[in-house]
């Protein structure tokens, strides 16, 4: 398929407002009817440094980031130091009065001319990219009434101004920008979102009503949504004093009666190991969802990495059941969180989507999402009629009815020890191997409800690329890309429990499989190996903190192949 | 009307001659008294001797993680509001291990009542220093004598305008159950740290050191801070019983009855509508 | 070999000083210069359950401890009823009057007779046990006299006495209990301690000078034995907080130039798991000890599982070395964790002890520690020429110079975002892999440093044990019973990293591999398999919270063979 | 003589305006005065902005985990008593995430100095409120106010009777380096709350804010514990800055100077014999 996209990058430091334009630009790109892909990069401060704003665009569905740039905009002068050599030959640098671009084919925006204050260059480069791109003024003046509608009709005429000049400004100059060719679609009911947007909205659809969180990024804008978005819908929230409070408040408010949800990254995740177990032993259903940046410890906190699988996968002393789920775009952040809440309380005991940074901060347009052909999520008990009640009931799938205290005089009782069916504490050996067991045995349904990977290309490529999570598009991009050899991917967006026979063939059908992961030793590749004997003939690794993008895949696979 | 023997009686694994035992009972008697049934109170209880007790009575019980009873309270209860949350544990799990969920607590100011069995010692494992343990006592772990200043509870929390904060002695039963049931009937965070003697391991705070020493306060404006904190200072020749401290801060508010809560689908949709 | 061991169970309430009895009797035995194992079981509760004090001794070596009883010392009538089915048929019951013994071979004390008040019983069924197990009074008397001389010479003297009169009663009864063979060799040097003494010694003799943890069974005695043995020797110790102050403290001291250890259990150590990422990016040498008792959660506070591998193996976000040590007996607590401390400061990067309940309270005799023949550990550096001064130098072996802040100029700093070699932050990507690569690299060498497996039996047998750390015993015990087939046992006591040529031909020639373990899920055996693609035919594996026996084991092969 | 050019001069990656610049210049002209050279100070640091101090200036550094500057500066002192231990961090860090090593250390009191750079909210992390924030504030996740009451860590300090507790203001840099030195005069644990206006995120506790209701406080008697309380409990219409309160508790004693420590062989060889 020849690539339809155009590839902006908006590069500058902290503080200049780079995301404001990049997002109100991907914005009206969607609105446009455009596909859109949003790549975010920036330092761990609140001023100065480098950042990068990416957005990919087309009329064809963009499944992937990619290091190719057509239109560069530098607020700075660093940003064209530094992005010039991934610039096309034909691409073209937007930028203002004191950055020297002799030898590009340049755009230097007079943002005095075109703004009366400084507080508007941010709407003059916003114009001077959507005029660039070929776009209409409209659909940015739509959006920028919108945007400050509640600052008052002065200050969107204000706007709307800027915006206009800037466009017509654009009109007068000779660029030699080959258009973008024009959007297919215009799907009015298209929306923009980020994955950790998606993700507090799949929670939301899920009846996510509670949520305990400690600030870390690159997880934060998850609470942020959920309390913004969700407290119109009764979301209770707390920002609490550490990471091991969110986790226990959470159980707490789920042994209540609440859908929790706690949000954190990997370091804080650290601290939340104990509480794991302990919802693990108490069997109450707990959604953690942990964005991931690269470690160990403090790491690189705004970078991205797919280091911490092993971490979730193991973490809790002691053994139970779990789930865990990697959406690789930012549809499936939203229907993998609405399920991780249904078999949360399913199977009562911890479900966990593993996303990271990338995914995090990475804009793209989705379909409306349609609640109304939702599965219904599974309910606790608010009554019973079997008495005594026992809430760790010895059953044949291991699941014993959940009640919710305080909706009938029949009392709840759970606990952290090795407890009898009614919760009290004992040390027989007999009633531990039952109780161990019938915790354990949940993983039999577990199983049965494991959403298998997704296999796109070829049943018997030479190369079959093995990736999870976040690293999809790079590796669809790339095997689409790659010319000589039929390359294949398998994608798993639940990572735990594996079900062998939904993927054996696929491994053994190919010439050869690479794992592509985002960590340095190949993580997941690991476990496959543990749960199936199956081991990968290569790996494409990267843990520099920056996303996989299809450039890196395919210089993997030329040196492999 | 609600009777004591609704609470039921169990056997404990507590040593003969504890004041756990007390304590359990008062707790029992205090939300008796209170008219409140086992079916509407939810004990959170974190790991230790005292930490058993939501074990030895009928209610709703979560007993969770060694230091962590507080924050699994305070999920209870913005859960669910309408029920009395009880939170149970010792020394060593509410000032030690759970020390920064105290703070935090006392600042939130949920309407929960925190019930500490303060025996001045770890005593399910076998008797080290805890929080409280006096300065310079020898244990076990510490045969050079505990080196920390013993922590006081009741001084943190005044300080910190708690909105009550009460002391009690299991040795003074009727004086620890009406202590409960104002705790109990306290809107806000309440906290009633309870002089609890471990026969098994600590040999310095008796039953006796304590009787000895603890006076039921009479005649104490709890309203006034300044005299408040003088009174929690008092821990050494005297220990005054009683509420030291009460204001009428107003209690956290974001709770709800959420298992019954669902959200309506045209506000979600309307969220979705947002992201256009 | 036929079995010259006798098993001796001493059983009663908590409080009842059956601990004390027990102690004694094991001293008194190795003295004596028999060589003993003991088991402890005991209830979460300072007094009233059940426990019992087992005490396996006879004159060859004691491997394994077993569930058959020679000699049943019951404290309380409930004792009896409890272990009447593992009472050997010519087994001897000795009790107190309030017991009825009717239908037992059963020695009834006489206790107020014997001794003038309550407070002397315990010595009184110390005496008759040892009577009854046909030793002479002397050892007795000399090592009462050892324990009671600093609460004076009358003290002594009426222990003297009740213990003489006590094994002067057994004479004059008839009991039917053939006498243990004597001992084969009276080794004056040889030392009866337990798991968690060895391993305290094991630390103070590797130059263990920092101590930080919180108390939590079955680990504390770790602490209590460094603190009562080491502080003589300079330890500096505290009792802290909470477990994240326990390892951050640690870590501290450990840059400041102190050897640190901290000892936890499961759940402790679940609070640990972001310290020791930081551990692993500052590069601070740290050993942890986790005594390991059944999770998740709270668990079974005082009994054994080997269910925390998985945890240790990945505990903390990102990606850097470890090594893991997992001792089978008493010994090799004491090498393992010297040695512990030697790998912690060579590769500047955290290393664990993973022991459980059952081993931490297991007293064995053991030959004298020869404190000449020990290998000298690494040292860090006190000052350096080369300025200016990297701490985080990359080199090709990965491991960079450590200096020791505070004895020279050079300023020495560490940090825990990703850094550059003088341990400035950076986000720079190509810095990052460099540095993840150089600490990762540090395997390279860890790996050439593996302890291989201990191979026991023939070299091509029909079944192969694979087991690690505390089953060890009961899997020699097990082989060495087993009749009609030829049974092997392959025990590591390095389960992190693994050298798969130092044990994959073991694998291979066996006709079948068994998975011994400690745990539901065969942890180990499944990390086997992701190391080496091995999978184990089948598992024995034991969860009821009670150490694994001979019996355990040979029960488990009965159904698999 | 020590010269502040020793403590360098670093790139920060601070806002312009930001009030940690004055904090971090104060430190090096205190240490400077002090006579004390870089390599005789050890700081510990957390994570947040206030925690990247270390990463602007010359010294022995530890620059290690969010909340855990205090547990890190403990085992520092522990092992190696000689140097001038300090502790860097947040409010946020320091109350919040490592509150219970608050309480901690001010019981166990090694001599060691905890610097906090209060900007009453959480700046890293772009604006949430953080456990000084003044009730009610709004914030991004804190949209209806920020639930609990502000967290006062000077009254904690006193009434748990720290052996050292002041406050000063990064816009009265004399008054700040003249506390500083003091602080780390002081034989045990000291703490400086150290107002920090943040530019970026907080808009309500301003340079203005502070320096309108902050005073020096002179003539106050720092052994009076009861004034200490009255002071300490002063943050609305004027806040004092200075030492509020200080006494001679015994500094925590059991350290030494671990790294060039071994044991006698023979000490050892009677331990091992003790097990026979
Ligand atoms: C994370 C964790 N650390 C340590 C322990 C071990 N532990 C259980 S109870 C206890 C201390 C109990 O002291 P306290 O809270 O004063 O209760 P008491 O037994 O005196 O009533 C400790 C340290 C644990 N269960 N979990
Ligand atoms: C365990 C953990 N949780 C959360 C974070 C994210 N985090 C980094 S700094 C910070 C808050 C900083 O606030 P403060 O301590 O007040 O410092 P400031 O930036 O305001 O100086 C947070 C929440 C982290 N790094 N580690
Ligand atoms: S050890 Fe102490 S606190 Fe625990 S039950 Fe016994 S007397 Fe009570
Ligand atoms: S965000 Fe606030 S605290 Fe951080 S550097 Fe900027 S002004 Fe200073
Ligand atoms: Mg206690
Ligand atoms: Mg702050």
């Amino acid at each position: 398929m020849s690539d339809t996209s155009i590839n902006i990058v908006i590069g500058g430091a902290a503080g200049q407002g780079l995301a404001t334009v990049g997002t109100l630009m991907a914005k009206a790109m969607t609105r446009a009817g455009y596909h859109i892909l949003v790549n975010q990069k920036y330092m761990s401060r609140v001023r100065g440094g480098h950042n990068t704003f990416t957005i990919r665009m087309g009329p064809d569905p963009v499944v992937s980031i990619t290091d190719d740039i057509d239109i560069l905009v530098a607020l700075d002068a660093e940003t064209l130091e530094l992005h010039k050599d991934d610039l096309r030959e034909d691409g073209l640098v937007i930028h203002g009065d004191d950055i020297d671009s002799a030898g590009f084919n340049a755009l230097r925006i007079p943002f005095k001319d075109l703004a009366s204050k400084p507080l508007f260059y941010n709407i003059v480069a916003l114009g001077v990219l959507g005029g660039a791109a070929c776009q209409d003024s409209a659909i940015f003046e739509t959006l920028l009434s919108e945007t400050f509608s509640k600052k008052g009709d002065a200050v969107v005429e204000a706007n709307v101004d800027v915006i206009r000049k800037s466009f017509e400004w654009v009109k007068e100059q000779k660029v030699s920008f080959s258009c973008i060719a024009s959007a297919k679609e215009s799907n009015t009911d298209r929306l923009m979102l980020n994955g950790n947007e998606a993700i507090a909205l799949g929670a939301l659809a899920a009846g996510c009503n509670f949520l305990s969180f400690y600030p870390m990024s690159p997880s934060t804008s998850v609470a942020d949504t959920l309390i913004t978005k969700g407290r119109g819908l009764g979301l209770k929230y707390e920002q609490v004093e550490d990471e091991i409070a969110a986790m226990n408040m959470a159980i707490g408010a789920s042994y209540a009666g609440a859908k929790s949800i706690v949000t954190t990254s990997g370091g804080g995740f650290a601290l939340m190991v104990e509480g794991i177990s302990l919802a693990g032993v108490s069997e109450t259903p707990i959604v953690t969802i942990i964005v991931q940046r690269p470690g160990p410890a403090t790491g690189m906190a705004t970078r991205t990495e797919q280091g911490d699988l092993n971490l979730v996968l193991y973490a809790g002393h002691g053994e139970f059941p779990r789930a865990i789920f990697a959406p690789g775009n930012v549809e499936e952040c939203f229907y993998l969180t609405h399920r991780a809440f249904d078999l949360a309380e399913e199977y009562q005991t911890p479900m966990f989507i593993l996303s990271d940074q990338f995914l995090a901060d990475s804009y793209a347009d989705v379909e409306m999402f349609d609640l109304d052909t939702l599965p219904e999520t599974t309910k606790p008990l608010l009554k019973t009629e079997s008495e005594p009640y026992k809430r760790y009931e010895l059953t044949e799938d291991g699941v014993s009815p959940r009640m919710i205290p305080g909706y009938s005089e029949t009392l709840v009782r759970a606990d952290s020890h090795e407890h009898d069916e009614m919760a009290a504490v004992t040390e027989d050996g007999a009633n531990r191997v039952l109780q161990n067991s019938k915790r354990l045995s949940k993983e039999s349904g577990l199983i049965q409800d494991v959403i298998g990977p997704d296999h796109y290309g070829e049943e018997k490529p030479d190369v079959l690329l093995m990736c999870w999570g976040t690293s999809l598009g790079a590796c669809l991009e790339a095997a689409d890309t790659y010319e000589g050899k039929s390359i294949a991917v398998l994608h798993f967006k639940q990572v735990y429990p594996l079900r062998e026979e939904q993927f054996m063939d696929y491994l053994e059908a190919a010439g050869e499989v690479v794992a592509v992961e985002g960590n340095a030793t190949g993580q997941f590749a690991k476990f496959v190996a543990q749960e199936t004997g199956f081991r990968v003939g290569s790996y494409i690794l990267r843990f520099d903190g920056r996303p996989l993008s299809p450039q890196y895949v395919l210089k993997g696979l030329n040196s492999i192949i | 009307m609600v009777s004591i023997e609704q609470y039921g009686e169990f056997e404990t694994s507590w040593c003969p001659g504890c004041g756990n035992f007390s304590i359990v009972k008062s707790l029992k008697k205090a939300l008796t008294e209170l008219d409140l049934a086992p079916h509407e109170v939810m004990v959170s209880a974190g790991i230790g001797q005292a930490a058993k007790t939501p074990h030895y009575m009928n209610c709703h019980m979560f007993n969770g993680l060694h230091g962590r009873s507080l924050p699994v309270a305070q999920g209870m209860k913005m859960a669910n509001p309408e029920m009395t949350v009880i939170c149970e544990s010792g020394d060593g799990c509410s000032y030690g291990e759970g020390g920064n969920h105290f703070l935090a607590a006392i600042r939130r100011n949920l309407d929960i009542t925190l019930l500490v069995h303060n025996n001045q010692i770890y005593g399910l494992t076998k008797g080290q220093a805890s929080p409280t343990t006096v300065r310079g006592m020898v244990t076990k772990t510490q045969p050079d004598g505990a080196p920390s200043e013993g922590f006081n509870p009741i001084t943190v929390a005044v300080a910190m305008k708690a909105g009550f904060v009460a002391r009690a002695f299991s040795g003074e039963p009727d004086h620890l159950v009406e202590t409960i049931k104002a705790a109990v009937n306290h809107k806000g965070f309440s906290l009633v740290d309870i002089l609890q003697p471990c026969v098994s391991f600590n040999k310095v705070n008796t039953f006796a050191w304590y009787k000895e020493r603890s006076y039921i306060l009479e005649g104490h404006d709890t309203r006034d801070w300044c005299g408040a904190m003088e009174k929690a200072d008092e821990f050494d020749e005297k220990i005054p019983l009683g509420i030291i401290y009460q204001n009428g801060r107003q209690p956290f508010s974001n709770v709800g009855q959420l298992a019954t809560q669902s959200y309506n689908k045209d506000d979600l949709k309307a969220v979705l509508q947002s992201y256009r």
